[in-house]
Order: C-alpha cells, then structure tokens, then sequence
C-alpha cells in the first residue's frame, strides 16, 4: 500500500541485519521483524526493514492465473 | 612542505600562485598565463557551452566531478554537432579540501581532456571559508566548432524516430545508491561522447541531446515543449538495466527521471536509423530505438505506452528525486 | 444494455497509482467503478498537524521526516521551504539512521514524525527500542501512525459512500494478515481482496473482485498470499503491542474515527513530543475539497481546484503533494496525449 | 504564484526550466537555448578569461557579486588588449536566496552587459542545499578579439614606467568596511574598463593589469616574478584615497594589498607616459605615475621607496589580510 | 605598542558608544574607558575601544620639534 | 674613530616595524643599535598554550580570538588549519563582538583567547563585565594578559643583555602613564623614552634617547604626551584592578617573571577556562631560537632557521607569524633590492 516494499533476496545474515539483494545491487536491512529468516529467502523490503518473508510458490501460482485471464481475453 | 589541506590563504598571493601552479604542472596546462590575463585560441571556435558541477559525493563509481565536468561541457558541444576544441576550467574550493583528493580530481580531468585533444585555455581558482562551500564547485565552459549546422531541434519531422545510444539511468542510479550506501554492480555512465560525431556523418539525425540532470523524461519533455509535438515512448523498449530498476524500486523512483552522463538520445529521420543503429554498434554503443515523435499538436505531452497498452503522461518533474516510503 | 457496475475501493494509493499505471482501471471500467480510498499516511495527515510540525521546526528543534512529508503545506509554508532557509530538516529513508545521526551529531532537541500505517509501526516500534538502548534522551517521535481496518469500517458505515467491495491495502496486511477484513466482511456481507502490486497480482484481483461481485458472494480473498500470511506477521503485530496502545484519531477528510490511531504505552510516553509540548492552539482547517476525494465522494478531477489552483508544483492539499496521493495520481495518468 | 525564495526544486525539470527563464527574461538574452545545447558566436574571437566570484556580502557599496562578475571577467580581457565581446553566465545559488535579490544582481548584469556591448552566449543554474553554499557563486568566461597584439609582460623594458589609472584599494576598502560595519564615504571602484583599449591605441604601452585580489602590490610582484625585474614604486606617488587609508588603518591592514576592481596598471614607455596620462585624464581616468620598472635581475623585488628615501620590500602576501589588534 | 591604535576624532556620544571617525569613515566604539569625552575630541582606538583622548596640542608640538631635527640634518 | 654604539631596546612590535618601515633604524644605526624585545603579545605566548588553546578546539568548544593568534603553530597544527577543517574557530576584532555573537548563537561552551599587554588589558574586563551582565554562563576566557613592566626589568637583570636605554611602548603607557618607568629608571640609571608611532614622534624619541645616552642622563622622558599622560588612564587602570590580580606568568623566551601577568580575581574566576579544564599534562617545549630573538640576545637574521626552514609561509616561531613579530619584520624589511 501506501507502504513502498519491495523483494530481494537475502544473503547473508548478522545478528538483527541482513545483507539482501537482486540484480548485483546489495544493501544492509533489520530483520528484527523477521527473526527467523534465513539466506536464500526472499523478504519485503520496507524503509529499510525486512517486513516478511515472501512465499515464492504462492508468487508463482498468481502468474499463472494472471497468464490465463489475459489469454482468456486475448491480450 | 607539502601542504595536505586547502586554506583560504589559497585566495591570495603567493599561495594562490602556488595552487594555480600546482593545478597547471598536474594539467600540462597553463590556466592563467604569467604573461597576460587571458588565454589565446588558435583554431576556429564558433559555438560555447558553460555549465557549474557541484555533485555529492564527490567521487562516485564510475568517475569524479573532474571527469564530470569535463565531459558535461564537451558532451553539450557534442550534441550541437560541434568539435570540442577549447575548455576553461573554474575550481572553486572549500577550504580544508585535501590536497591528494583535488589531485585526483585535476587527474581525471587531464585525462579526458587528452583522450579527446581539448586544451584548456583559461583556469582561475577560489577558496570559501570552511563551512561556505560543500567542499568543490568545479564550472567549465566549452569551445568549438560546429560540423553539422543542421543538427536542431526545428529539424525534427513527424514520425522521426527516438535512439537512445545506451542505458538510462546508470549515473543518477549510481549516485542514489552510493549516497545511501547500497553496493551496486554497475557504474555511472560518466564519459564524453565525442565519437557519435563521426557516427552521424551524412545521415538524417535531426537533434541530439544528453540526457543529463531530470534523465531521459526531462530532455524528450523539452524536445517536445520546444517542437510542439507529441513524443511517444515504448515502455518495454527503454534499456533499464536490472540494477537501475532496483535501486529506483527500493527507493520509490521512476528511472526515467535518472541522469545519464555518457548517453544520448538522438532523433533520427526514420529511413536513417537502422544505419544508425549499425554505425552506433559498430562505434561500440548498445543503442536502442525506443520511441517516435507525433505530430503537431497544440498541447505536447510526452506519452508512455506500457507493456498493456495503457499510456501515460511523463510530465517534467516539479521535484527533486527524493527516496518514498510511500 | 449495461451491465451493474460495482462502486470498489482502493484504499491503498500505490493501488490508485499501479491501476492508473497499467491501465486496469480503464481496462476494468465496464464492470467496476474503482474509486481512490484515504489509503496514503501523507493525505490523511491533517493540516494542523503539520502546523504543530512546523512550529516545532520554528522553535529551532531538528525534524527528521520522510521525504513524502517535506512539501505538505501548513497553514503557513511546508518543511520544505523551512529547510531552504536554513531550518534543520533532515530526511530519512530508514528510521534506525535517526540513532546514528543523533549519536554522531547530537540536537538540542529532535523529533522524528512518525507517520504511517500498520506496515511502518513496527519500524518506529523498533525505533523507540533502540532510542531506549542507546539512552538518547533528546529525540522525540511525532506519531501520526494510523490504522487501516478502522478507517474502512468508518467509510462502510458512510451513508453516501454505498461501496460494494474494497481492494485492501497489500503491504499494511503484510503486517495485520487477513483476519481484521473477515470480521468487517462477515459484518457487512461485502467482498474484501487482498492484492499486490504488479500487473498480475492486480488483474487477479479485480478479476476475483468481480467474479464475486456478480455471484454476490462475499467474504475475504487473499491473491497476495505471497506476502500476506493469514496472521500477518506475528513478530512484527507483537512489537506493535509492546510500544503502542490503540486511540482515537483524526483523519483529513475523514474526521475522527475511533480506534484508528497509535499513541505509545505509559512505559514509553516520555519519547512522544507531546508529552513535552502544549500545542493545542496551534492548529487550522484542512482547505475543504479533499476530503471528498479521499473518501472517494469525488474524483479529483471533480475538485474545482484540480488542475487549475492545485498542481503538482502548488498543491493545495497533500493528495497533490504526494506521488501516492489520489490527486496526483489524477493529474499524472489523466492526460492521455491527443 | 510568484515564488519567494529559490530551492532546490530549481535543479530539476519544470522549476529549473523556469529559472533559466526568469532570467533569460530580466537579461533580455538566452541563456541555454530550447533548440541546441549551446550557443554560436557570430563574430570572431581569439581570447578567453574565466572567473569564479565569491564575495561577502553580495551587496556592497558601489555594487554587487553581478557587477563584479561582468567586470572581472570583461576587464581581463581588457587588460590583455581585447575586445570583450561575448561572455557566459553561469550560477550557483544556495536554497533560500531570495528571488528579489537574484533579481536584483541579474539586472546590475544585464546593465554592464548592455553598457559594453558584450552578449551573452550560453548560461547556465545550479542550486545546492541550504548550508552548502553561502548564498552564491558566479562564473563567468569571457571571449573576445584581441586588438593589441604586443601587449605583453614579455615587452616590459628598463626604466618603463608604471602608471596606474586611479586610486587605490577602494574595493576592498569598502568591502572591509562594509563587514565591520564601518559607515564609509566611498565606493568600490567595481567598473569596466574598455575605454582603456581607445586610450592606449599607437602607444608603447607594454602591459596593463588589473590589480584586483591581493591589490596593487600582488601584481606587482608578479610583473616583477614574470619579467624578472625589480619594480620600483614611491610611497608619496601613491593615490590612497583618504577612507582608505583610514580604514586600513583602524584594521591594521596594508592598503597596497587591497583590491581594485575598476582600476588598471599600465606599464609604458616612458616617452609615451605623459601623452598616456593626458590621454587617460580626457577619459575620465585620474591617473598617477607611481614608478618605474628596473633592470633585469636574479632574485627580483618589488620595492617600496618611502618619503624619506628609505626602502621597503613588499613581498607577495601569503596571508587573507585579517584585521589585527597587535 | 604591539597594541594598534589610531586616532579618531568624536562625532556622536550616545551612552557607552560613540561615533568616531576620520576622512568620511565613521565607526561606532566603546568609550567606557575615557568616560569624559566629549564630541570634538580626539580618541585613540584600539580593538573597538577608546583607550585615551587625544591631546592636539601635545601632537603638533612633537610635528614641529621634528621638523626642526629633519631641518637640521638637512633631509 | 667610531663613537660609542649604544644598545637600545624597542620594546614594542610595531616600534620595530615602524623603525624599519621608515628607515630609521639604519638612519640611526651608527649612534645606535636597536634591538628588538618581547613586544608583541603573539610572540610572547609559549607554545603550550597554543597547544591547550587547541586542545579546547579539539574538545568541540567555539574558540574567540583576535586573527593575530590564528597562525601561530602549536605541537601540532594551528587555530587557522582547525578553522578550514571545520573546527568552530571566530576571528574577533571588538571583544564585546563576542557577546552579541554568543547570544546570536550560543555554543555548549566557548572560549576567548584573551591575549595582550596592559593595553587591551582594560577591554577584557570590559568584556567579563558583559557576559556577567548578561548572564553568559558558558563563555571563558583564556587568559594571556601579560605586563610590560616587569618584563623590562627582567631585561635589565640579565646579565647578557647590557641594555643602555628604552624606547617604551606607546600603547601600553596610554594606559599605565609614566610611574612605572620612573620607578624602573631611577633604579637602573638608565634613560627611557616614550615615543608614538609616526615617523615624527619616532625621530624625536630617537633624538632624544641618543641625547640622553651621549649625555649619560637618566630618567622618563615623555615624547607621546599627546596620548600618555603622566598618570596614563585612570578609568582602565581601575577597570583592570577591578577584575584582575596580578600573578607569576610564563613568557616565551623570557621564563616565568614574577608579577608579569594578570589573572581573574576570585569574584570573576568562574569565568577562567582554567577553573573548568584540567590542561596540565597538555604542554610542550618552545621551539628554541625564538626566545634569543624576544630578548635581544641575536638578531633575527641570526637564527639558523630564519629564511629557510622559518619563513612566513611556514614560521616556526611566533615572531615569524605576527606581522609585528621581529623576525616577521626582519624578513620584510631585511631583504633590500639590488
Ligand atoms: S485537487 Fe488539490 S485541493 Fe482538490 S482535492 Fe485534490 S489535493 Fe485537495
Ligand atoms: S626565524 Fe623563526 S625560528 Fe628563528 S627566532 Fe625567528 S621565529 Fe623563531
Ligand atoms: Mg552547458
Ligand atoms: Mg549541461
Ligand atoms: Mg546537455
Ligand atoms: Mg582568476
Ligand atoms: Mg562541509
Ligand atoms: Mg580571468
Ligand atoms: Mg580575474
Ligand atoms: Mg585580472
Ligand atoms: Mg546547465
Ligand atoms: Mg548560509
């Protein structure tokens, strides 16, 4: 929402941080509230917060739907 | 003594003779002749550009603001179809600037200006009271001589097409991360642009224009204010590196507001572009078409077309590109 | 013959805006009227409250805020403008380099204003705890966090409103989950979709949107299960708990609705800049028309100052001011070109 | 709705592109034209100065940083024996700078600019942050036609003498004076001085310079460090107004090191100097020979010869000059 | 001495401060150390301070024993 | 035959420049030889002091000072190379400046180098009767208030010296009159002149000296009557009684005379640095030639740094910075043309 946040992947993990990124850009986040992040994860980057971990399989299926409305409609 | 630091005692005397002489014997060049107050040209000049650099930081992945400023003035020289031949160069400092950073500064700006044969005929330095100045200003004005008097923007037709000669955004993207620490993969485009001046010889390239400060949107929202017509662009055709577009998704901002320092946008009559496009591959450019101009048209926009189909309006921005959390 | 054509919220402004963006809102106009909600923390922000920000600023006291803040206009000026005089404005992309910033140059006094919904409480949560740790005693928070279910609760019992469903907000459920809109859905009978931000996750949700609305079903459905558990994220909702307490609130355009707001615990009251400052005289009248717009009465181009009075680079009210306001938004995908 | 303070908004797309034209509005010239990124010369040129300018405060009496900028540059062109003919304008402006002082300083410009015949070829803006800049920064470059090719520190010979066309330290007098918050009964001598290039035609006039930063005694030793010859003057022969001289008193300061900026040095033969100074009177000048250039030496000085024949070296300052109480 | 200080002559009093100047510059000083002055009299000043008033006469008479000893040495 | 050269101190700073300035020196050069003494508060002033006057700098406390003092080099660096790395360093020409300044913008804690001889003596208590009345509480002053007197006895002791007469600063007598030479005078049956600054008032203390030594009379004599009177001025003698004491003080190149300098009296000592900052450990040795130059035992040109290692780009000494400084004045005068 309102609520810029965007995925990257997380990298690596110290402490309350974590190195997370996508496309060779890499940059340094608190994940107090994702605690139980692990690298390879993706996570919902909000103002410098991890703010949940993202379920690719659920991303996946919603493309999958979305593929098919738009065939349905021939776009 | 070497000296590590600027002082305002730079601004006067002897050590301001010793600054401009320090400057000179780093350039190879003389900025103010010991024997009159100006510099002599020797060749034709007839067109001049002046630009004022101040960017932050001052060294940035991919260059610095000497390189910056020297390719700034040049690459405006370049887009009026001119041969850059003649640069000055205005160092303004604060004081406490180190010494080692300033000679690195003076190096890259040497080394653009003998890569692509500018001399510099006049220099002057100043020093501000710490705390007057962030640190350096640098202003350049550029000399040269115009090879395609034809080259303006009145020369852009209907259906004219829009090259980019490279990547949008890369400079401003680098900038934005390095201020906010992320580490990027890629660098600032920072380079002169002098070789497209071989590349467009005998072809039907109507205008061109860097774009710099407000990025690609900026520079075709003039192109079309000043034509009066419509320009469209093809969302799916804009070469955003992946790393641009995420830097531009974590902070909330549109890439094509991005600065690019060492690309060209270039409006070329339609039957042109593929030979263009093959000159500019050739010269060793990754360019692209990636969009087309409309007609005449009493309220020009500058038009989006997205992947689905949609358009949008890309207005010139009102604001300084600022990081959103929402 | 026309189809019924569903009157469907979309409280969040990067909805509004990812809508315009990829033309699904005119892809989608024959079936459902989508119109804009309150859903950017910026334009609910009442103009008092920023007068209270600016006179804070006046008494010489540092202000970190997010960007999106800096060109709201109080009665007299905004942030922005302060700055460019000399006033110490400092932006800020994550809250946690305030701690850094005032360990390394220390204000007399500073205030954070804090402002958001649901998806950024946890941060300035996290905020107050390292405050705390590192003993800064002279940073306080203006916390101007709102809470959405409420907000949506309030423009349901809105008579003149007559919404037949609510596109809910993507990263704010992040945070809540799914179950505050099954309450409000069993409660209204309405159907309520949880959606993201691309293309996709957007062209399913208005599909489903639609598909219940004319099978008249209603209930919640969660086409952000990427991102959005059915508990939302439980670590993040427990340090909301431990910092916060639930208010009354006053929304632009909205008025007060109860329960919608944030105001620290007992525990951590001494953080908030209220507790130091009496600022009651100091406040204004929101200018009128965009309270309409942000509970989607009008569109904005239905405003008499769109366009006109009211521009990106002089907005009258923050709908204009930012990138996420409804206005904006309006005036940026409004014009088609020829 | 008329803005009241420049900000950082001025940077970038809409604002900046009203800015330039602001400006180009109060100049009654273009600045960066909407058709090409840089302007054409239509006449000839052949020499080139550039200047930064900085100074607290912008407004003094006698001027302001826009006047001072026009007749740095133009008079550096002068003094080499050219025509100013074209010149560039490029400004720095801290956020918060008032537009009615803007105003203000672009109108002084455009009225030194008019008064000389001297256009303005390309321009430019550049906004930083409150706090990174005090207030403002001119640059400007300046391009003419060289009228007078021999004039050079090169042809100063044994026993030329040195003329100089007005008082002495009146710029940074006022200055000084302006800052402490003395009240004063003069001006900075801020002007042009082109009507120098008539004065001196078929003279033997070697070199002229103006004596700005670091004042009469600065440049002085840099004739003398170039030619390597002793420079002679006389402490009585010295045209030190009155208010100067007080002013330089009260601060503890040396008046010779002051600036001038509307004054020149003129190095002549001495056949010519009595029709120099004639010359000069009808110009309007009030000009004196202070003294005379000596034989070429090792290690050269320029010597103060005092009112009772004592001899004083005065070296190059390697200090700001600071008001002292000791 | 290592002390600079220069003559100026009393335009205005007005409390501890007065006008002072020479040759059309004026500058306002501190006069809390020469507490008699009047308007017309001599001051010395130092650092923004009148530190004594000024006896001319005592002045023009060390003028004129100088000029009798340049006189006499023929300079 | 050569007539008996006398050996007479200028004591003051600008009595060497203006001897110089006006050739007066060589004019008299075969009646006398002129030395140079401690008279410049600048060069007198020992290296540790700049070094704890830096030392506060470092702290982040504002530091006041006339411009004289802003070269001279301390262990490690100088007040004007802090300033241009961004330290909070104020050139100061009026003292009361620094009140305005300070309510202007005050600083957490801020220091005024207050250095002089009995001359600018007078304007620093005016100052601390300021900040008291303004109720300044975080302004000090670093005192460097040094007496002339007592220096010149401690001349005439050593042994080395052979000193034969006095040419007594101008300045410095405004304020204390002739008293305190009479009382000097007739102890050391040497002749003392008082004399102005213009090349008139220097020739007939010139004069007058030689007379008095060819005649090998002794006594005051009074060539500055228009501004010293016999009693000097009584209003800043009673001003600097007020708030100062005399005490022991450190001189560079002399040691510590007794009785040479003044400290805050009890009633006023809140405002010493001292009373707040304990800087004993922060100190370091002059660097030697210096002191030979400030007591007349060598002359400038004499010192082995002089003119290469110490030149006024790069001093070593102090009386290579100040512009009243002896070797300052012997490098600008010395060097002759041709
Ligand atoms: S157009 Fe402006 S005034 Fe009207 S509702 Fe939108 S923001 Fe408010
Ligand atoms: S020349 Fe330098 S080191 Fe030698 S005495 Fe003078 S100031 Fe000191
Ligand atoms: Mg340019
Ligand atoms: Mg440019
Ligand atoms: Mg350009
Ligand atoms: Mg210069
Ligand atoms: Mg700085
Ligand atoms: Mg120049
Ligand atoms: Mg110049
Ligand atoms: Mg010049
Ligand atoms: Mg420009
Ligand atoms: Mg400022």
């Amino acid at each position: 929402m309102m609520c810029l946040a965007i995925p990257l992947k997380v990298i690596k993990i110290k402490d309350n941080k974590a190195l997370v990124g996508r496309e060779g850009i890499k940059l340094e986040v608190d994940i107090r509230l994702v605690p139980d992040v692990s690298p390879g994860d993706f996570v919902l980057v909000h103002a410098g917060f991890a703010i949940q971990t993202i379920d690719t399989e659920a991303a996946r299926k919603i493309l999958e739907i979305a593929e098919r409305i738009d065939e349905a409609r021939g776009s | 003594m070497k000296e590590r630091i600027i002082t305002l005692h730079h601004n006067s005397g002897k050590k301001q003779f010793k600054l401009l002489k320090h400057i000179e014997k780093l350039l190879g060049s003389t900025l103010v002749s010991t024997e009159n107050d100006s510099g002599f040209l020797e060749e034709v000049v007839d067109t001049v550009t002046t630009d004022s650099f101040t960017i932050s930081p001052v060294f940035f992945p991919g260059g610095d603001i000497g390189k910056l400023s020297v390719c700034g003035s040049i690459n405006d020289l370049v887009m009026t179809g001119a041969k850059p031949k003649y640069i000055t160069l205005s160092v303004v400092l604060e004081e406490g600037f180190e010494f080692s950073r300033l000679d690195k500064i003076i190096d890259s700006i040497r080394k653009e200006l003998d890569e692509n044969g500018v001399k510099i005929i006049a220099g002057d330095t100043k020093v501000m009271e710490h705390g007057a100045l962030d640190k350096i200003v640098i202003n350049t004005t550029c000399l040269g001589e115009v090879l395609y008097e034809k080259l303006c923007v009145k020369r852009i037709e209907t259906n004219d097409l829009i090259i980019i000669t490279g990547p949008i955004g890369l400079h401003g993207a680098a900038i934005m991360a390095e201020r906010k620490g992320f580490q990027i993969d890629f660098q600032s485009d920072c380079r002169v642009l002098t070789k497209l001046l071989a590349v467009i010889k005998g072809l039907r390239v109507h205008a061109m224009r860097d774009p710099t400060r407000g990025g690609l949107a900026q520079i075709l929202n003039e192109f079309s204010h000043s034509t009066k017509r419509n320009f469209a662009i093809y969302e799916d055709k804009l070469p955003i590196p992946g790393g641009v577009k995420t830097v531009s998704e974590i902070l909330g901002i549109d890439p094509l507001y991005l600065a690019c320092e060492g690309t060209a946008v270039i409006i070329c009559h339609p039957e042109d572009a593929q030979d263009l496009l093959e000159r500019l591959k050739n010269a060793g450019f990754d360019p692209s078409t990636i969009g087309f101009v409309g007609g005449i048209i009493e309220r020009p926009l500058l038009i989006l077309k997205t992947r689905n189909g949609a358009k949008r309006v890309l207005p010139m921005l009102v604001e300084e590109l600022t990081p959103r959390i929402c | 013959m026309e189809a019924k054509k569903y009157r469907v919220m979309e409280i969040c402004g990067t909805h509004t805006h990812a809508l315009m963006r990829y033309g699904l809102k005119e892809l989608y106009s024959e079936r459902l009227e989508l119109v804009c909600g309150p859903g950017c923390p910026v334009c609910v922000t009442s103009q008092s409250d920023i007068d209270r920000i600016l006179y804070l600023c006046d008494l010489g006291m540092r202000i970190y805020t997010f960007g999106d803040l800096m060109k709201v206009p109080g009665k007299n000026g905004n942030l922005r403008e302060r700055k460019a005089l000399g006033a110490c404005v400092r932006e800020v992309y994550n809250p946690l380099w305030i701690v850094d910033d005032m360990k390394k140059d220390p204000a007399r006094g500073a205030v954070f204003v804090a402002i958001g919904f649901e998806t950024t409480a946890p941060l300035i949560a996290s905020l107050i705890e390292e405050i705390e740790r590192e003993r800064i005693e002279n940073l306080y928070v203006y916390l101007l966090l709102k809470l959405i279910p409420p907000a949506m609760e309030a423009l349901l019992e809105d008579e003149e409103n007559k919404l037949d469903g609510f596109i809910c907000p993507g990263h704010v459920s992040t945070i809540i989950g799914e179950r505050p809109y099954i309450k409000l859905a069993e409660k209204v009978k309405k159907p309520f979709v949880i959606a993201g931000f691309t293309r996709e996750e957007l062209t399913v949700a208005l599909e489903k949107m639609s598909e219940m609305l004319e099978k008249s079903a209603y209930g919640v459905v969660n086409v952000y299960a990427s991102a959005v558990k059915p508990e939302g994220n439980l670590d993040a909702r427990e340090k909301i708990k431990n910092f916060f307490e639930v208010t009354d609130t006053l929304w632009r355009g909205l008025g007060t609705i109860p329960n919608s707001g944030l105001k620290l615990r007992e525990k951590y009251r001494r953080f908030d800049v209220m507790a130091h400052f009496q600022m009651e005289n100091v406040s204004s009248e929101d200018p009128c028309p965009c309270g309409e717009v942000l509970t989607g009465k009008i569109k904005p181009e239905e405003c008499q100052l769109f366009g006109t009075l009211c521009l990106p680079e002089t907005p009258v009210g923050p709908c204009m001011v930012s990138s996420e306001g409804a206005c904006h938004a309006s005036f940026l995908y409004g014009r088609k070109g020829e």
